[in-house]
């Protein structure tokens, strides 16, 4: 897929709301996308970017952030790249209802099963060297997805 | 991007007015604030999203904390004004099955006991 | 001046919409600008951008622009580079007055004198490899800017 | 990003009523409107910026074209409802010197003369 748009920011929470307007702006450059799923795609990438700001922040790292999105007829991808520390998805303990005894303790634990509801695909490569979380969202509404 | 925080109160209740984006950048502003109003001995609390209309999973955890906050000293934690996509988020987490809503229109005597 | 935000797009008038939001998203993380900057800001960069697209036309250049940002305490600076054919800006000429005869049958050379007065300050570097165009503006009110 | 067209009429007066942000992208469709008009013989044309908060220099240019094609053909190239911000960006190029502005709430009658 062809990566139309490429923005770095800074590792710093005040970048958020700029990450989420450029998210909006290019969806709706999809005419046939439709606000639910632009709000669904926004938050998708908030989540994801926070999480990157979260690990670089972890390393004290200065690096930025990088954010690939791209738009074809069907689909958006939108890529967030950091160069934190890595973990291992699969390992995830889900943190389980809140309505478990003693669950409201957490405060945490809603980003990645946030981005798995709201994305169509999710696909988390991390490593030593960082992680990149790859998100798609589909155009066309659900009933004409094609099987995958 | 700011968060603009103010508060009124109903019967015993205290309402804390939310306007903005709720964060990782504006979350901490609200958690101060709900600790404050709970450090304060108000511990009846309905949070008002109407002015709100994105909230991240940071968010989402303040709000676990004013539950848990509230409950701990014996009080309550609500909500109101929910737009469609916050009900969405709200419902996606479950974060609905222990943040009840409320109709800031109605009298709280009529408001759903909490079933404890 | 660390250049905070980089933003890549393709050489295509449907982006430029999206460049504009970035820009007022960008700005505003800086309180202490002012509505009517922003606005200024964003119709400077909006020209520079619209320059590097036809640029990037008249090569047939499927090359995309680069746009970055750098805000810091008093000043925003951004930044469009195209690699287009590159001009040489002392040499234009100016189009004169709307009030000239004969003036009315030119529809173009609005953007760089608009560029000029909307900036406060202005840089062309133009080469056979492509043009960077720096805008700037301060944020503080003209009244306190320093002397240049 | 789309511009939205729509017209009226008052008098012998032609109004187009734009809305949404005149650039390079969406310009092409308000040149198109404008000289489908004048081909159709109507000279006498308003362009209502009421709903325009954005207009960069491909705009400029396409209104410089439409007073030169309304005037060229015997007729006449007004403009109104400018925010302040379009205010700002005739006035810095110089386009109110040839693009005057007419209030749609006043009758034609009223609306100052071309001095040529
Ligand atoms: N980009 C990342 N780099 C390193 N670790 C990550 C990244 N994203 C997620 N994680 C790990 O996965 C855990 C769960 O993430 P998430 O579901 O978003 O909840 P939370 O961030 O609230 O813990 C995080 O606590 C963190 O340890
Ligand atoms: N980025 C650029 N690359 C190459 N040529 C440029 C660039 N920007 C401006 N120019 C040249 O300068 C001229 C004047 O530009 P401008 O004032 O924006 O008016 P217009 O684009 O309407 O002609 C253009 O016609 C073009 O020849």
């Amino acid at each position: 897929m062809n990566k139309a748009i490429t923005l770095e920011i800074p590792s710093q929470v005040e970048y958020l709301s700029l990450v989420r307007a450029v998210v909006a702006s290019a969806a709706s450059l999809d005419q046939s996308l439709g606000d639910q799923r632009i709000d669904d795609l926004r938050l998708a990438v908030s989540e994801a970017t926070t999480n990157a700001i979260r690990a670089h922040a972890r390393l004290d790292s200065n690096e930025r952030i990088t954010i690939r999105f791209g738009i074809d007829g069907d689909r958006i991808e939108v890529e967030v790249q950091d160069r934190g520390p890595g973990f291992d998805p699969e390992t995830l303990d889900p943190a389980g209802p809140l309505t478990d005894t003693g669950r409201l303790e957490y405060e945490g634990g809603f980003g990645i099963p946030l981005m798995k509801i709201l994305a169509d695909e999710i696909t988390i490569e991390s490593a030593d060297e960082g992680t990149t979380v790859n998100l798609v969202v589909y155009v066309s509404p659900p009933s004409e997805k094609s099987n995958n | 991007m700011m968060l603009t925080l103010s508060h009124s109160t109903i019967g015993n209740w205290t309402i804390i007015h939310v306007a903005g984006e709720v964060d990782m950048a504006t979350g901490p502003q609200l958690r101060q604030e709900i600790v404050r109003h709970v450090s304060e001995g108000n511990i009846h609390i309905v949070i008002d999203l109407q002015n709100v209309d994105f909230i991240d999973s940071t968010g989402l955890g303040i709000l676990v904390g004013g539950v848990k906050r509230a409950r701990s000293n014996g009080g309550d934690f609500r909500c109101s004004g929910l737009s469609g996509s916050l009900q969405e988020v709200f419902s996606l987490t479950g974060l609905d099955s222990v943040l009840l809503s409320v109709d800031l229109n109605q009298d709280p005597s009529t408001w759903e006991p909490l079933n404890e």
